[in-house]
């Protein structure tokens, strides 16, 4: 069942490459929407008290003791859901618009799928390398050819970090920092499954490193293996240089399952394997790590509201969302980890109809600066409310599932520390200013001359409603995520919390 | 007079046997110009039957020869890996300037020659025998390199992998000559029981300056820092198909005797070594990997990502494990489908555009020839130990077996490694899909100076090697090479054994654990 | 069956909302009007059913709690999606949804020539769905739910006007800083949840006695939570500077949301938590100053700008600086009844005003307006009306309201006794400025447009100018043109101002001291549990402040008339005299100064710092320096790699010499 | 004799070709001195074949002359090969392969 998940997207793609080029985009729609149905499928077989569920274990690699081991559980279920979810507006909004070479640019893009859901579903700490591995490959070939060199156009507040961009320089700066992490958190992952070996056989299985347990010193150095992986990945400040580049350089609807998507994986990472495998170490930093994530959220909202590519605005605010979500990790209570987990999706969420709404604007005003735009709600009263959902959903307010996330990991984080909790809530009031500051040079103030204001055409709203849908029915309920996942989550940092007494 | 005549096992000499054959046919066929047009089909039944005796004694773990040669699973293992990129060769070499300028029967019975040292080597267990297979394998590789007579990089890459090459000899002689003083034996479980036996030899300075003698003459053939220096020139210089064969089936053959040497002989003297070993692999992966960086010359960046390569591979060697054997067998296996995968595409490439290997003769390929472009870039993304290829899977197995034997530092260093060689890796696959073709080039898409772009790669557009110009001239040229499936069909194969193997690699790690299991006897 | 009547009068302006949103092509503007006039009605209707209700309950047990679903629930932190029903909730829902009501109608009228009539009724129904979740909130997420929404609402219609700079300028200012607010209000819930378990209000007002003493630290630190939360949404200092922008808003929306209901939230939050608060008289008397403060700055500076709505807004500060004082020394009930008479009179000033300001051509500089008596003879009655209640002219609502709370603070004495006198400097400046007004506007010559309204029957159509800049704008911000309304001739807004004239007039019979006390006994059940629930001033007591307040009411409107109309040149000569006095109220204390001082600038060159500073040399400098000496390695490489045979050889001599050295080392 | 003498010598043969192979420039003296460097390796082959009483050091130097003759063919060859391409005859100038 759950191979099929992760394999189905990357099926629909080969497919892609044997159809005439016209029908492969559809093919990929079809698959992506497949590959949905299944994973609604799992949920609706889910047992929200049942642990690890769907087990697959084979043997992959007997020689080295690699299995192919996939499980879902609570903390991974609704990021598969979302990784299944955010992928079809993707896919359709390039559908809509067409691609050069789409053959590849959807094998590209479900391959990037696949690799996603497999980080999400794997259970063998290999395979959970391999596929962080391996998501990056895909990423790299679609910001790479289907990305373009930015220059430093329009740059009214003469912003540094606007400059010349190429995709070349952008997509090798990505892929060299992506794989500074995961190549040494390999080596931590072979080094966690031998030393918990301890001579014995040597097994990947999450569980069993787990369960056998690593020595405290070890645990020192393999904590940061792994937590360089996970922090470049998100981006976490001071480890988010490549994203401003590959940010810029990149396709949209591609950049939007990214930020979406692939930046969860980090903190996914952090829950399922370095608090259970590492507790004693995670324990040690968690100070340290607090220190990144509360000065991502600052970091990270300082920049969005200093920069005027709408890109690095939505990149930006994303660090500082990723610094809410780790520092809910590390708050070690379940508040706090679950309100992570809730902000996981909720994030993703809000960030795929937010670059796509960039695409948009971005084709009717023929730029991305937010400098000289304004007053596209003219003739889009739709696309513009749309777009405030967004926004609103984005800086997290009030009434929006995005607020429960925020408000749990900030109550989380008062456990820790009241100091913590009020540092990062500062990032709220930030945040505010910039998704708002973002609306409003977009949206509102005169229409410069040149933009058009147009009104979204009913395919593109096909792509943004849903999603906008999802968004507001998380609103109302956001109990339906917070119940299924809490037991599993609650047991991740248990662990954690067990060795800090 | 009776005489004590070592016996003959011919099922374990078969291999030598079928392609020493091979050898004379071709020596004979120069002769005869009819048959000498049918001189890569002999060459190719020459190394299938070889290839076949090989797989034949699978099984074997026999001492041949009195004692000189073994043929176990390290030597079927490693010496079919062998055989393999000769014949790879010999097909890239068809319509090569070289073989046709060097007569081709000639050209292919120095490249047999070559591979009958290889296989000797791979089985050597006596100094002599190593001594013999390592100059049967050098000095027709030194003859091979200088076969493209025209081209004046061809003849000096001869010249220069020659004297470098005999100094390599002569330092490995040498250090052979004071082990055998030190222990007095030649063979290899002899050296060891004689050091042993030895009072204090195992750190007798005559002894340890022999065995770091024996460490350079072998790590200039395998090109380990800081002996390298004869590889990135060589490897641009040589004919391409040559380069090809030298790339892997030296390796091949070099880690062969690495292990057997080290292991076996020296396998007492472990923890002398080992520390030099590692600094040396340490050095090879840092100077190979920066060395890359800004190269233009697709095979001189090979050349330099080798000596990182051979670095990666030795680490294999310093764990004195049967793991760290395995590792190392299952990463050269690796290698030699990531490396025959890009040496195939360049080949097709030079023939295409008037014999430049330069990076930006590669650009926009991706959008036009995606059969060539495919390969060379899962070979580049192999080589960088990407997932999903079979350079992932190396690389994670030799990073097992070091941190298994506590050298983690080492493994951190393959880490590093990696990442630095992405910068070079991934300029050959920007530069395939991610470029505009050369004629694109008067008309940047997005408006933007394309020098930029250019600069930012690192290719400098002025300085194009003249061989372009000259490109419609070229006797050799052949517009339709990627056409011909004798250039094609490595370059596929290859590409599909990095990416099945990166899928579902345990069959390579049966075959590399095959060879670790010979040397069970001597390591853990 | 209260609890329901309560979830209905949720429902409708919601469903209104969406309905006039979702058919903004389909319905034409009037139907979408009626419909966002029709769901306020009967969110009132439904509030009134639900007070019948809750009167028909013993008075002991008149507060009923109903959750419709769990909303979240993690790690203890258990949030239902519930509400509240208690006395207190039904009169601030009765005054919302009331005062809106009649708002509603007014502005079916007043907005009627603009192009978003759609877009503003959704807003404007979605803004009291969102005040009604606010009152009527079951635990403090929820009221930070409605907290938040209402700040958004009021953001939305701020910058109704999106096209104009101002307008989107003045809705980010005011959303900013309610969102800082509302991060007060997170940090009060958590330390609530953390301190007693849970965040609904009945659990927490029940155990919050049992867990803290008086004045322990947390209980402060919650309290002081709280009121920034309150400060920010009520525009109290030092949260106060957005509230004067916001009146780049339409007028409707200025009466409804900036003068009488969002605003009053802070007030509505501390008698809510009044347990809390007497637990923590400290923070109860930081409420009580900080509000005096206010009303005192914010008369001085409705003393002195001359642009209409913001003397109206700064009145507005300074009346809810009373209801703070009000609820601050626990006068809470005569906290709330102002509340109440000024939703009435504000809400009426602010629709004349509009009326007045549709009439000049969207000009609001008192300076320029002269002689609507004869023009507008309608809106200057509902004016004076106003002012007349605003300034606690003896006998009108204000005049009950506001005196109630003056004399509350002399009840308690002590150091309440300087407040006190504070407050009555206070009442004399709101009478003097309301009478500004009337004094500035009314009498006289006509001015061109008044004169122009008297000649032609219609508004004047002057060129479209924004009134904070005058800056030319496009007209389809929607502009008040010629076919606008105004108060004289439609029947809705007329409508709208004679019940809230009527209202203002005669709202103070609820609460004659001695004789009814209809709000007192009302809110009775809420506040029992109150320290100061029995506590009040005799009767008498209470009519001796009633004529202190009247006296200075009609003294202050004495000297309104003595420096308007008896003495015109007077007002210019103290300007010159005081000019720094004058300068520094003119220029709002440099309220907006100190914040941009204080927060925003230093917020901004932090931003500054880390864009171009940081990320330019720390992070990219890094990034390129790590690069840089990669390939500084590699171009060493390359240099050794001369080409040279004999270099080759001599690098292979020291490499053959180190590894001899290592062995012989090793071998000693 | 003490075996030293003729570990000595070998040694100092095999620094005599070193150091040739470092500062001649023509490769045919080249070529010399890397027969230089193989001698040393042979005499001490001999030296300690003598010393240790078994034969299989000089079967070993009896093959490194085969090798060192079959190198310097080679060797040769290319000399020639450069010599009719007009080539200059210098292992300085062997540097079109460099960087």
């Amino acid at each position: 069942m759950l191979s099929s998940i992760i394999w189905t997207p990357l099926l629909f793609g080969l497919i892609g490459l044997l159809v005439p080029k016209r029908f492969a985009a559809w093919v990929a729609v079809f698959g992506a929407v497949i590959t949905l149905g299944l994973s609604i499928g799992v949920l609706a077989g889910f047992d929200p008290d049942g642990g690890m569920q769907f087990v697959t274990d084979v043997n992959w690699i007997p020689g080295l003791g690699v299995d192919y081991s996939l499980g879902i559980d609570g903390v991974s279920i609704f990021l598969v859901l979302l990784t299944t979810v955010a992928w079809i507006p993707a896919i359709c909004f390039s559908a809509i618009r067409g691609t050069e070479r789409p053959a590849l640019y959807y094998l590209m893009l479900l391959a990037g799928e696949t690799s996603t859901l497999g980080a999400f579903l794997a259970q063998d700490l290999l395979l959970f390398v391999l596929f962080f591995d391996l998501m990056i490959v895909p990423f790299y070939f679609l910001f790479g050819i289907w990305g373009r060199d930015r220059g430093g156009e329009g740059d009214p507040e003469g912003s540094p970090g606007n400059g010349l961009v190429t995709v070349q320089s952008a997509t090798l700066k990505m892929i060299v920092f992506t794989l500074i992490g995961s190549l040494l958190m390999l080596v931590g992952a072979i080094a966690a499954a031998v030393i918990s070996a301890d001579g014995g056989t040597i097994t990947f299985s999450i569980q069993t490193i787990v369960a056998r347990g690593l020595p405290g010193g070890s645990q020192n150095w393999i904590f940061w293996f792994f937590a360089a992986a996970f922090l470049v990945k998100m981006p976490a400040f001071p480890l988010h240089g490549w994203m401003p580049d590959a940010y810029r350089a990149a396709p949209l609807p591609a950049l939007a399952v990214f930020s979406a998507v692939l930046s969860k994986v980090g903190a996914y990472g952090f829950l399922r394997v370095v608090l259970p495998m590492m507790p004693d170490a995670s324990d040690l930093f968690q100070t340290t790590i607090l220190v990144l994530a509360v000065g991502s959220i600052i970091y990270g909202s300082a920049m969005a509201f200093t920069k005027t590519d709408l890109r690095l605005v939505l990149g930006f605010s994303s660090v500082a969302q990723l610094g809410f979500i780790t520092a809910g990790i590390f708050a070690f209570n379940s508040s706090g980890a679950e309100g992570a987990v809730l902000q996981m999706v909720n994030h993703g969420l809000v960030v795929v109809p937010a670059f796509l709404i960039v695409a948009m604007i971005a084709e009717r005003t023929g730029s991305e600066e937010l400098g000289p735009m304004g007053g596209l709600a003219k003739k889009a009263p739709v696309f513009a409310a749309i777009f405030l959902i967004v926004t609103m959903a984005t800086l997290a307010i009030p009434a929006s599932a995005n607020f429960i996330g925020e408000f749990y990991i900030l109550n989380g984080l008062f456990q820790v520390d009241a100091a913590w909790a009020i540092i990062a809530s500062s990032g709220v009031a930030l945040a505010a200013f910039y998704a708002l500051r973002m609306y409003q040079l977009t949206m509102h103030n005169p229409l410069p001359d040149g933009a058009d204001s147009r009104e979204l055409s009913l395919r593109d709203a096909l792509v943004l409603i849903p999603m906008v849908a999802i968004v507001v029915v998380l609103a109302f309920c956001p109990q339906l995520i917070v119940h299924s996942s809490e037991q599993a989550v609650d047991s991740s940092v248990a662990v954690v919390r067990e060795v800090a007494k | 007079m009776s005489f004590d005549a070592p016996t003959m096992d011919y099922a374990g000499l078969s291999p030598i046997i079928a392609l020493t054959t091979g050898l004379v046919v071709l020596v004979l066929a120069a002769v005869f110009d009819r048959i000498k047009r049918f001189g890569p089909a002999l060459a190719l039944l020459a190394y299938a039957v070889t290839a076949g005796c090989l797989i034949w004694q699978w099984d074997a773990d026999v001492d041949l020869v009195s004692g000189a040669l073994r043929l176990d699973g390290l030597a079927v293992v490693l010496s079919l890996l062998a055989v393999v990129s000769a014949a790879v060769a010999v097909l890239l070499a068809i319509g090569d300037p070289s073989e046709t300028q060097a007569g081709r029967s000639d050209w292919l019975a120095l490249l047999t020659g070559s591979l009958l040292g290889m296989v000797i080597l791979t089985q050597a267990t006596s100094m002599l025998t190593f001594f013999v297979g390592l100059e049967l394998l050098s000095i027709p590789l030194y003859a091979l390199c200088g076969t493209n007579l025209r081209r004046r990089e061809s003849l000096e890459s001869g010249l220069k992998y020659l004297i470098v090459g005999s100094v390599g000899s002569a330092t490995l002689l040498y250090g052979l000559a004071m082990i055998y003083g030190a222990s007095g034996a030649t063979g290899f479980q002899e050296i060891a029981d004689g050091l042993q036996a030895g009072d204090g030899m195992l750190t007798d300075s005559l002894t340890l300056v022999g065995v770091g003698m024996v460490a350079v003459g072998l790590a200039f053939k395998i090109s380990i820092a800081p002996f390298h220096q004869w590889t990135p020139d060589v490897y641009q210089g040589a004919p391409t198909p040559v380069t090809a064969f030298m790339a892997v089936a030296t390796k091949a053959a070099g880690f062969a005797i690495f292990i057997r040497f080290f292991l076996v002989a020296l396998g007492p003297l472990v923890d002398q070594w080992d520390v030099m070993l590692a600094a040396l692999a340490a050095l090879s992966i840092v100077v190979g990997n920066v060395g890359a960086l800004a190269q233009t010359s697709l095979k001189r960046m090979l050349g330099y990502s080798g000596v990182a390569q051979a670095g990666y591979m030795l680490a294999g060697i310093v764990t004195a494990t049967q793991a760290g054997v395995d590792a190392l067998v299952f990463y050269l296996a690796a290698y030699v489908a990531m490396n025959v995968a890009a040496f195939a595409v360049v080949v097709i490439r030079e023939r295409q555009s008037g014999f430049s290997d330069d990076i930006s003769t590669l650009r926009g390929l991706g959008r036009e020839k995606p059969l060539l472009a495919w390969p060379l870039t899962i070979a580049m993304l192999a080589l960088a130990g990407l997932p999903p290829t079979a350079g992932f899977i190396g690389k994670l197995y030799l990073i097992q077996a070091l941190v298994d034997d506590d050298w983690t530092w080492l493994a951190v260093m393959i880490a590093i490694g990696t990442m630095i060689s992405l910068g070079y890796y991934l300029r050959v696959v920007a530069a395939l899909w991610m470029s505009p073709a050369e004629g694109d080039e008067a008309v940047p898409a997005d408006g933007t100076p394309s020098d930029a772009a250019a600069a930012a790669a690192g290719i400098d557009t002025a300085s194009l090697p003249p061989q372009i110009a000259g490109a419609q001239a070229d006797p050799f040229a052949d517009p339709q090479a990627d056409r011909r499936w004798y250039l094609l069909a490595p370059a596929i194969i290859a590409m599909a054994a990095a990416l099945f193997f990166g899928i579902i690699p345990q069959p390579l790690v049966d075959f590399a654990q095959h060879a670790g299991d010979a040397l069970s006897v001597w390591i853990s | 069956m209260t609890a329901t009547w309560a979830w209905l009068v949720l429902l409708f302006p919601l469903l209104g909302s969406l309905t006039i949103g979702l058919t903004f092509k389909a319905l034409p503007d009037r139907t979408a009007g009626l419909i966002g006039v029709a769901a306020i009605v009967a969110a009132f209707v439904c509030g009134v059913l639900a007070l019948i209700g809750l009167q028909g309950e013993p008075s002991e047990s008149r507060h009923v709690a109903s959750s419709l679903w769990e909303y979240a629930n993690v790690g203890g932190l258990k949030i239902d999606l519930g509400i509240y029903v208690d006395p207190l909730s039904i009169f601030m829902v009765l005054v919302v949804t009331g005062v809106s009501s009649l708002i509603h109608i007014y502005s079916y009228s007043y907005m009627k020539s603009d192009q978003g009539y759609h877009r503003f009724f959704s807003y404007l129904n979605f803004f009291v769905f969102s005040m009604l979740v606010l009152v009527l909130a079951g635990n403090f997420v929820m009221l930070i739910v409605g907290w938040a929404l209402v700040g958004f609402a009021s953001y939305a219609l701020i910058s109704y006007w999106y096209r104009r700079n101002t307008a989107t300028k003045a809705g980010m200012k005011a959303f900013v800083i309610n969102v800082i607010g509302d991060i007060g209000l997170y940090i009060a819930a958590i330390l609530i949840f953390k301190n007693l378990g849970s965040v609904d209000y009945g659990t927490v007002f029940e155990k919050a006695p049992e867990v803290f003493s008086t004045n322990q630290w947390e209980i402060v630190a919650i309290c002081l939570c709280l009121l920034v939360g309150a400060f920010a949404k009520s525009a109290q200092m030092p949260f106060h500077t957005w509230l004067a922008d916001a009146m780049e808003g339409p007028t409707p929306v200025s009466s409804l949301i900036h003068a009488a209901t969002m605003v009053t939230a802070g007030v509505y939050l501390i008698a809510r938590c009044h347990t809390l608060f007497e637990l923590a008289p400290t923070a109860a008397d930081v409420a009580a100053f900080v509000g005096l403060a206010t009303l005192l700055i914010a008369g001085t500076i409705a003393l002195a700008v001359t642009d209409l709505k913001r003397i109206i807004a700064y009145s507005t500060m300074s009346q809810i600086g009373y209801m703070f004082v009000g609820v601050g020394i626990g006068a809470y009930s005569a906290g709330m009844f102002h509340l109440m008479t000024h939703a009435f009179f504000k809400a009426l000033l602010f629709m004349a005003a509009g009326s007045i300001i549709s009439a000049m051509a969207n000009m609001q500089d008192i300076d320029k307006m002269k002689g609507f008596r004869k023009a507008m003879p309608f809106t200057a009655a509902t004016l004076i009306i106003g002012a007349l209640a605003l300034s606690g002219f003896p006998g009108m609502s204000g005049w009950f309201s506001k005196d109630e709370i003056i004399d509350f603070a002399h009840f308690r004495r002590g150091m309440y006794d300087w407040m006190w006198v504070g407050m009555l400097i206070g009442a004399l400046m709101t009478a003097i400025y309301s009478f500004r007004i009337i004094f500035r506007i009314l009498p006289g010559p006509a001015c061109e447009e008044a004169q122009y309204l008297i000649d032609k029957g219609h508004v004047i159509h002057g060129e479209p100018k924004n009134p904070a800049t005058n800056e030319v704008e496009d007209t389809e911000v929607g502009y008040p043109g010629e076919e606008h309304h105004i108060a004289e001739q439609a029947g809705g807004m007329k409508f709208a101002m004679a019940i809230l004239a009527f209202l203002s007039i005669v709202a103070g019979v609820l609460q004659i001291p001695g004789v009814d006390e209809v709000v007192t006994k009302f809110l009775e059940p809420t506040f029992e549990n109150s320290v100061f629930a029995h506590m009040h001033p005799s009767t008498g007591e209470a009519w001796l402040g009633l004529t202190e307040g009247g006296l200075i009411s009609i003294a202050g409107i004495a000297i309104a008339w003595l420096l308007y109309i008896k003495r015109p040149d007077l007002p210019g000569k103290f300007r010159q005299r005081f000019s720094a006095i004058h300068t520094l109220c003119v220029n709002k204390w440099y309220g907006d100064e100190l914040v941009d001082f204080l927060v925003t600038n230093p917020v901004k060159a932090v931003g500054r710092f880390c864009n171009r500073v940081f990320e330019r040399f720390a992070i990219d400098g890094a990034t390129a320096g790590v690069a840089g000496l990669t390939r500084s390695a590699g171009a060493a490489v390359r240099d050794i790699q001369s080409g040279m045979l004999r270099g080759y050889a001599l690098l292979m001599l020291f490499g053959i010499l180190a590894i001899a050295v290592y062995f012989l080392i090793r071998s000693l | 004799m003490d075996i030293e003498w003729y570990i000595v010598l070998s040694a100092l043969l095999f620094t005599v070709g070193f150091i040739g192979v470092l500062v001649r420039r023509n490769p045919v003296v080249v070529l010399l001195c890397l027969e230089l460097m193989l001698s040393a390796g042979a005499l001490s082959l001999l030296a300690f074949s003598r010393m240790l009483g078994n034969q299989d050091g000089q079967v070993f130097v009896l093959i490194v002359l085969v090798v060192a003759a079959c190198e310097v063919v080679v060797g040769l060859g290319l000399v020639v090969a450069m010599y009719r391409r007009r080539l200059p005859l210098d292992v300085d100038e062997m540097k079109e392969l460099k960087g």
